[in-house]
């Protein structure tokens, strides 16, 4: 590239970054308001926000239930959008084009509608268990991000490596997880991290699968928006970001961001 | 086990995809420490052949045998073979030791083990001050390396190469047929080449299998396969030659004598009187002027190629047919181009083929 | 050996073993679909033409051929297009400078990337307001750089809404680009720099066509999400803009017509296949 | 699946089992009732009523708090094995959910309070009763407006250019714009009025130049008003407003001299529900002047119940006007459209 273009390409990705954490950092700003206002300027600083968390209705067991909905959806989605996405990228599968467009289609209906639509379609068939037509349900959200993500990284993969790794003694899945995985760990990691994002983070679908007893925590964190437009709300949501951040920093030490594919130092 | 029993044993292996047959009833016995190439055209079922012997592909019919054992229908992770492949296939995450450590790393070995394994094959290959490098990091050549070390440290009863020096360049691909086959010959390795380079055919290999859709139309050695090809398709695909079509005037006990455009010849061949053929003979074998027992054409110089020791002399002999001649110096004085010449060569280096049908 | 000597023609295999493999491989995905969204989605076509009557494609009708319902259509487009254009224009560059990041700058940058996912819209809305109302930050800052000299109105504009849409759903095109740009071997571009094309020529034949796959991912993501969107168009400019998801919402909770709002979630779904399907048959002309 | 979630928490740590188990322990002990109902109320009904009506009636209240529209959605979709035992709504979705059969009717000899309640309270023979009535005016920031708004023509003054928000029509309390605009444009009280929706219209699309926006989303709008962005929301309502202003934000509510409305605050019986006499308990509860007194107290709401006085300071609940809501719900989804066509 020329000097020039590389230019641009810093220029974009710091006024990126910028344009994206604005809104984080006023999030996290206005959580610590010593006003029940939700603004800034800040005319002081409190912690009183943060005290509320803990004292708000089903807290802890919705942060749970969305942690686990999210940890398995994830985990299901990953297995099966990259098997999808194996079968698309080596040509191999008649009509892959179509399988394709339609593995991301449940993106494509509000999630109003698809919510709506599966209450009635779980129920015409006796589905009624929240915890499970929950995780079902997470599994269409999901499973869109991690094939059509996957189907991406993999276009450009040469699954020689799977034969070569299996002449020297892995099984199929072996030279899966021993090269795939990790020759495609920028993309496993960001498939990965859309699916359990878009899961933990989903209102409109679960809010019509959720009971009173199996409430996700957007619908509590609505409940409480719906409640008091406070700063508790910022505090929640800085406590959130906080755990993704560790959530990142966990899965840059496990996965190695610092070691991807074609990288070389 | 002797060096004459068989090794590595391909019975009646075909495979098909779709309507093509890819490999039509393959028969192929190598013996221990034995270089064998499969040599053809694309498409014509070599690698696959390769595939089949290292588990990548399935075939429909037949079986193989390595090393005593049927391995048929057993899983390319327990058949212990070593696959260097065109595209060399090293893992990009790993470094060049963790590449040739990976197989043993997988049958469980232990580290010490592993570091002994994979500091002989790195010197076997000139790469032990490389051992810490990525891949991205080497040269095309380094990777061919780096990928025979890896196939061969986990020392598998047969190591295939799929076009494995395809992807160099000319000098340096001559340099590593030469190295590669000492190299395997050292460590008395069983390999087999799949290859479209005749050159490296014939450089490397004890034997050479010729193949031509989905069939092998002759295993033989290298200079025999030169000196005797048993097919056109042979002759053609190995060296060059001159090839007269004609007609068969008389047959007898393995000679013909044959009608040609640019007069009558004598050839080694079985046919019936009649026959369309094509009469064939390598450029060596062409002389300058007459002999006895010879057949011979006159024409017209149409080029001359020098090459070195030798020159190569294409002569125009009418009626669209050419004769191919390579002269040495001591044959006496080249032609030029132009040139007025007759040229004759023995009829017992004369081959008649059927003539292939046009399809 | 006698099998050997059988002059076999061979049999044609009764099924591909490598297409099986394939199609087993898709088979999981393909019950969560076909099974879980399928399922739904036929009892939305069901619905969507039948009325009190029996079958009946009034509700496409009514949908298609009144121009009021028509803009609404063209929001929803309008809205899917601007941001994946915008998207786009930005992340492409930003993608390369990220794959080129090394050590704890990269970490940073991609967690900037997925940061923004774990925010809540509606929250992030709040925030936009602070930043972009009559005496926010964006307007000081605006004013106290005499670009401008009153405060001007951003909230609640179309302005507001794409910015704010593309701010949202910018992790989904950048990442799948990046994905892909950081498996690039820097050589390709070398090689075909070495090869007399020009930076501008080396672009258009090397560097585009190989991120191809991450630009179709990216795309479809971002249009997918953006056409369909609720939340965002609901916060961030209100009822001025009404759209098909928005529509949709109020024909099945509000006005209780679960038949036409049926008939748009399929026009809406149709015109999100179209255009998915669209770009990724468009890019792969080329090849 | 709770044995899962449970299990996992055993592992994490003592204090989170703990949490996860006192309700299970709770749930074992007493009968349980689902009450659902807006996610707004959630915050004073679990701080202060529901605490008095679970020692009552020695029961534990689980608290579906969603939006009325999605609740009845879900309500219907479970309409053959109901979750929700008694669910709290506004009358024009009432109305809707009483047609579709998801209510059953109440009856005063079950409910003794339903007997005891100020006219217009119960309607359609006890299909749904209101058992509070928040009052709506013109909710303004204190920050931007040192004098309270006095009439609804305020709204439109222009010196208020983008400085005014209202709800959207598909809320409960949009209505309130249309009928002030009704009620200006024709010069007829609001009873004459609220069938003049063409001259509504008239008078609303004067309104735009006023407008910074139009809310379907409360919570936004009071945060935009008590950021100081916007100065007056027309047609908001004593239960969210007084609320935050009792907890210390700068907005008050203004009842127009032209008069303020009663919001319909209902509640009613689910149809074929779980704890059917539970629910009738509850539903006595909710009507009785111990938890109405507790309501108009935290919630800023006039009570119903003859018997509950109102509290000092609060508009005469008789001079809140109450719409024909039927009329309203007949009509809404088609004054949504007509909006968005004609204010855009």
């Amino acid at each position: 590239m020329t000097r020039a273009a590389i230019v641009v390409c810093w220029v974009m990705a710091i006024a990126l970054a910028l344009f994206l954490l604005a809104p984080l950092l006023v999030i996290a700003a206005a959580s610590f308001s010593p006003t029940p206002v939700f603004d800034l300027p800040l005319t002081g600083a409190s912690t009183h926000w943060y005290g509320k968390i803990s004292r708000l209705d089903g807290f802890w067991p919705s942060l749970l239930l969305s942690l686990q909905i999210a940890l398995f959806s994830t985990a299901i989605s990953l297995v099966c959008g990259t098997l999808a996405a194996i079968a698309i990228a080596r040509g191999k599968l008649p009509g892959a084009g179509i399988f394709a467009t339609a593995l991301v289609s449940p993106l494509m209906m509000p999630g109003l509608v698809l919510g709506i639509a599966l209450l009635q379609g779980f129920r015409a068939i006796g589905f009624t268990a929240p915890w499970a037509t929950l995780l079902v349900a997470h599994l269409v959200i999901t499973l869109p991000y991690v094939a059509r993500t996957m189907i991406a990284g993999l276009a450009r993969f040469d699954f020689t490596l799977i034969e070569a790794a299996r002449t020297l003694g892995c099984t199929y899945p072996g030279g899966v997880m021993r090269v795939m995985v990790p020759a495609l760990a920028p993309s496993f990691l960001i498939a990965g991290l859309f699916s359990f994002l878009a899961s933990f983070d989903n209102y409109p679908v679960s809010i019509f699968l959720a009971d009173v007893r199996t409430k996700t925590l957007p619908i509590r964190m609505l409940q409480y928006i719906e409640e008091a437009p406070d700063p508790t709300l910022a505090a929640l949501s800085t406590l959130i970001l906080a755990g993704t951040v560790i959530l990142l920093i966990v899965s840059d030490r496990v996965v190695g961001l610092h070691r991807m594919a074609g990288t070389s130092d | 086990m002797s060096e004459a029993t068989p090794h590595l044993v391909v019975r009646g292996v075909s495979k098909r995809y779709g309507p093509t047959t890819v490999l039509d009833h393959i028969d192929l016995t190598i013996r221990r420490g034995e270089l064998v190439t499969l040599l053809g055209p694309s498409g014509c079922g070599k690698t696959t052949l390769l595939r089949a012997i290292a588990g990548l592909a399935q075939p429909d019919t037949g079986k193989v045998e390595l090393a005593g054992r049927n391995i048929t229908n057993v899983p390319p992770h327990k058949r212990n073979v070593g696959v260097v492949f065109q595209s060399y296939a090293l893992f990009p995450h790993l470094t060049v030791a963790g590449n040739v450590a990976f197989g043993l790393k997988v049958r469980g070995a232990a580290r010490r083990e592993i570091d002994a394994a994979v500091e002989r094959a790195l010197s076997l290959v000139k790469l032990g001050h490389l051992a810490g490098r990525r891949i991205s990091a080497l040269s095309g050549g380094q990777q061919q390396r780096v990928a025979l070390a890896r196939a061969i440290a986990v020392e598998p009863d047969v190591l295939l190469f799929d076009e494995a020096l395809s992807a160099l360049d000319r000098k340096l691909r001559e340099e590593m047929q030469v190295e590669l086959r000492r190299l395997l010959q050292d460590v008395k390795a069983t390999a087999i080449f799949v290859t479209h380079d005749q050159d490296e055919a014939l450089t490397m290999s004890d034997r050479v299998a010729v193949m031509n859709k989905g069939r092998i139309e002759q295993l033989a050695e290298p200079r025999e396969l030169y000196l005797r090809p048993a097919s056109l398709f042979a002759l053609n695909f190995v060296g060059l030659s001159t090839r007269i079509p004609g007609t068969v005037l008389a047959a007898d006990n393995g000679k013909v004598d044959v009608e040609t455009k640019v007069g009558r010849m004598s050839a080694l061949g079985n046919f019936q009187t009649g026959a369309s053929v094509i009469v064939a003979a390598r450029p060596e074998q062409l002389r300058l002027g007459e002999q006895g027992e010879a057949n011979s054409a006159a024409g017209r110089v149409r080029s001359v190629v020098f090459q070195g020791s030798r020159t190569l002399v294409e002569v125009d002999a009418g009626a669209g047919e050419s004769l191919l001649a390579e002269l040495s110096g001591r044959d006496g004085a080249i032609p030029r181009v132009h040139d007025e010449i007759r040229l004759s060569w023995p009829v017992a280096e004369t081959f008649a083929f059927p003539m292939e049908v046009q399809t | 050996m006698t099998e050997a000597a059988l002059p076999a023609p061979v049999a044609a295999p009764a099924v591909d073993r490598e297409r099986l493999t394939a199609i087993g491989f898709v088979l999981p995905s393909f019950v969560i679909i076909a099974g879980v969204f399928a399922l739904p989605l036929v009892l939305l076509l069901g619905v969507s033409i039948v009325d009190a009557n029996g079958l009946t494609l009034a509700h496409y009708k009514r949908l298609l051929g009144t121009p009021y319902y028509l803009g609404v259509i063209w929001n929803s487009l309008r809205l899917g297009l601007l941001t994946t254009l915008i998207a786009f224009l930005i992340s492409y560059p930003a993608a390369f400078a990220l794959a080129r990041a090394r050590g704890p700058l990269r970490s940073v940058l991609l967690a900037t990337l997925f940061l923004p996912l774990a925010a809540s819209v509606i929250v992030k809305a709040f925030a936009w307001t602070i930043l972009l109302r009559s005496d926010g930050i964006v307007n000081e800052t605006l004013m106290a750089l005499g670009i401008i000299e009153d405060p001007i109105r951003m909230i609640f504009t179309e302005t507001a809404l794409i910015v704010g849409a593309v701010n949202i759903f910018l992790p989904f095109m950048i990442l799948p680009i990046y994905a892909i740009v950081a498996q690039l071997d820097p050589r390709y571009a070398e090689a075909a720099a070495t090869l007399g094309a020009s930076p501008v020529g080396t672009f258009f034949r090397v560097i585009l066509p190989l991120t191809l796959p991450g630009i179709i991912a990216g795309v479809a993501l971002v249009f997918s999400l953006s056409v369909s969107a609720y939340v965002v168009p609901t916060l961030l400019i209100g009822e001025k803009y009404p759209t098909l998801a928005t529509m949709i919402a109020k024909a099945y909770l509000l006005a209780r017509e679960p038949g036409f709002g049926a008939a748009a979630g399929v026009v809406l779904l149709g015109i999100a296949i179209a255009v998915v399907a669209l770009s990724a048959r468009l890019s792969q002309e080329p090849k | 699946m709770y044995t899962l979630s449970r299990r996992s928490v055993l592992k994490s740590g003592a204090a989170l089992t703990a949490l996860l188990a006192a309700p299970a322990r709770l749930r074992a002990a007493t009968k349980e009732i689902v009450i659902g109902g807006p996610a707004g109320a959630a915050k004073y009904f679990n701080a202060d009523l529901f605490p008095v009506l679970e020692k009552k009636l020695d029961c534990k209240v689980l608290y579906e708090g969603t939006n009325s529209l999605t609740n009845l959605q879900k309500m219907q979709a479970d309409k053959a094995a109901p979750k929700i035992s008694v669910v709290i709504m506004d009358d024009p979705v009432m109305l809707p959910a009483a047609a579709e059969g998801l209510i059953t009717k109440m009856s005063a000899s079950s409910i003794a309070n339903l007997g005891k309640l100020v006219d217009n309270s119960v309607h359609q023979d006890g299909m749904w009763a209101n058992y509070q009535r928040p009052w709506a005016g013109i909710a303004y920031s204190t920050k931007r407006m040192k004098t309270a708004p006095s009439k609804w023509a305020d709204l439109w003054d222009a010196k208020y250019a983008s400085k005014v928000i209202v709800p959207s029509l598909s809320n409960t309390e949009g209505f309130w714009t249309l009928l002030a605009a009704a009620h200006l444009e024709t010069g007829k009280p609001y009873k004459e009025a609220q069938y003049e929706i063409d001259a509504a219209f008239k008078k609303v699309k004067e309104l735009k130049p006023n407008l910074l926006n139009v809310y379907t989303n409360a919570p936004q709008a009071i945060n935009l008003m008590e950021q100081g962005e916007a100065w007056m929301i027309g047609g908001q309502f004593s239960a969210y407003t007084l609320i935050r202003k009792a907890d210390g934000s700068p907005v008050d509510l203004a009842v127009p001299q032209d008069g303020g409305f009663a919001m319909p605050s209902g509640i009613a019986k689910v149809a074929g529900a779980p704890a059917g006499d539970l629910a009738d308990a509850v539903i006595d509860f909710f009507l009785s002047p111990e938890a109405q007194t507790i309501l108009a107290d935290k919630a800023f709401v006039a009570p119903t119940n003859k018997g509950t006085p109102t509290p000092a300071g609060f508009p005469d609940p008789a001079s809140l006007f109450a719409p024909d809501w039927a009329f309203v719900a007949k009509n809404r989804a088609g004054w949504v459209d007509r909006w968005s066509k004609e204010m855009t």
